[in-house]
């Protein structure tokens, strides 16, 4: 079997990112040199030149990856999808909302569930959280608060805005 | 004439099984379980092993064996799947039918074997299938779909639609909940305290030290100064900013925690 | 931007195959007629002759995928891989995809013996079989066939395309 193809093969069927040094272990048997394996990824890479594809060298390893000139075509099959937030966004975000600044932690005891990271990341990639601080206690959790983008989008001038809760509601009262 | 061994232990060859073999019982089952899939694969099998068409069977010798096989299992009491017994059954009933004398009247009556051999003809065609169906190509196997990940540009992620009637329900569901089943009340906090310790905290991240009096906006005028002091109060109560002052009477300076 | 390039593009970049339909759709601003479609697939499938990748059409449409020439080395990417379906699997979706649609009941008659559960939840699971709909009997009991996915996983068309069996054989003759 034609080296060539065989690194082609391995490349296109991986989930992830192949090191060299991954290929070599997978190729062990045909007994293939770096240096071979080095001319073929060259190879691989010229092949490519005029297609839609390109061979790459990231972080992890070498892909195949679609170029970029082709963003525009390719993000038409992702189309966004204005979903409802989930569960778990919706109320790790009305915490933080209503008990900032506020750990991770302290989110969790209140939700009775652990906060999957995923969350707190998309809260930050969309803007509407960000970190303030750290709490000084062991670990130096972060201590997270709302944004300036959060009171816009949700149509507030201040947090003050916000409607009362009923425990807020009887500290008013009780001021 | 010595009968041929069967086995060879340490050497000594065995020309008779040890009175007290033990075959696990489980050990049968499981040999009857796995190697064949119910009582028609096991009857195809032995009728194939003589080389008989499905068509005509003849139902006393494959009988013959079937139940030979199935006695075995129950002298050495495994329990064996229904369907096998079941099997047992329709086998015996229609050798007894062969046996019996036709009335004339009724010479056009269906041969009993008919149907059980259009069962194993059915079953044996399946079988096949399954093996064809085995031997295609199958995606994660032996062919693998491509996806190549695109180089995108970053792009926003699409807000979530939420509406502050909802983020408040979702807070007040829990909060209220939350502080019904705690302890204590730690302070009585509003909002406007809160929104305070996240300025405290900004302003304190773009400048490590302030003054206790630049927290202060005049134009807020005395609920401004003290919902700033609460704000400061709780946020040292919290360990999350030092105040410190160097000499009696003399200006108080705020600084964060960590540095 | 050459089509054949935007066609490679979204059909690397999709998850799952493109149909034709779906490939006019996403290329709808760019005024793309089916013949010009057509040709373009021909030409791609004509450029992977020689490599480790066909573009080949199933059941939901077309798919680049690496050659079963090269399975023994991919096979290497995936060690912890489950093993073999059971023989009561594989007949149990023989029968379905043969028979289909057919109950519970009716495969147990063919087989001979009762189906574990197990086996016919691990084929929905797999996404292979799919309930269409209860038989008018006692019990109403379910009527289960195959899916596009079943197709697309065993590199088919359309159920027309499974090897013809004896019994099929027969019965279009005798019709």
């Amino acid at each position: 079997m034609h080296l060539k193809l065989l690194v082609e093969a391995l490349l296109f069927a991986s989930p992830e990112p192949l090191a060299s040094r991954q290929l070599l272990a997978l190729l062990k048997d045909e007994g293939v040199k770096r240096a071979e394996l080095e001319a073929v990824l060259a190879e691989l890479q010229a092949d490519y030149q005029d297609r839609a594809l390109e061979l790459v060298h990231v972080a992890s390893g070498w892909r195949f990856q679609v170029r970029r000139e082709f963003s525009t075509w390719v993000n038409r099959l992702f189309p966004e999808k204005i979903g409802r937030p989930s569960r778990a966004l919706l109320e790790t975000l009305a915490i933080i909302a209503y008990r900032q600044p506020i750990t991770r932690g302290e989110i969790e005891a209140i939700r009775g569930v652990s906060i999957n990271s995923s969350i707190v990341n998309t809260l930050k990639e969309l803007g509407w959280i960000r970190i303030v601080g750290h709490k000084e206690v062991p670990g130096r959790p972060e201590l997270l608060a709302t944004t300036e983008r959060f009171l816009n989008d949700f149509n507030l001038n201040s947090l003050r805005q916000l409607p009362p809760i009923a425990a807020d509601e009887e500290q008013s009262a009780g001021q | 004439m010595n009968a041929p061994p069967i086995a060879k232990v340490y050497g000594a060859s065995v020309v008779a099984l040890p009175e007290n073999l033990y075959i696990p019982p489980d050990a049968l089952t499981v040999f009857l379980e796995e190697t064949f899939e119910g009582p028609l694969d096991l009857l195809l099998y032995l009728i194939k092993r003589r080389n008989l068409d499905i068509m005509a069977i003849s139902v006393s010798k494959v009988t013959e064996q079937y139940l030979a096989y199935i006695a075995l299992m129950e002298t050495l009491k495994i329990e064996l799947a229904a369907e096998y017994l079941v099997m047992a059954a329709t086998l015996a009933e229609i050798k007894s039918r062969l046996l019996l004398p036709q009335p004339e009247a009724e010479v056009q009556e269906e041969d009993p074997r008919a149907e059980l051999a259009r069962r194993l003809k059915e079953y044996e065609q399946f079988k096949q299938a399954a093996l064809l169906l085995d031997q295609m190509p199958r995606a994660g196997r032996d062919i693998f779909p491509v996806v190549v990940e695109p180089d995108l540009p970053f792009r926003p992620l699409p807000r979530p639609k939420l509406s502050l009637a909802e983020l408040t329900a979702a807070a007040r569901r829990l909060l209220v909940q939350a502080e019904r089943f705690a302890i204590h009340i730690v302070a009585r906090e509003t909002l406007s305290v809160r929104e305070r310790m996240v300025d405290i905290l900004d302003r304190l991240r773009r400048k490590p030290q302030l003054s206790f009096t630049s927290l202060f906006d005049p134009a807020e005028g005395r609920a401004g100064a003290v919902v700033t002091f609460l704000a400061l109060l709780e946020l040292c109560r919290q360990g999350l900013v030092e105040v410190h002052q160097r000499e009696p009477l003399g200006f108080l300076e705020v600084q964060s925690a960590c540095t």
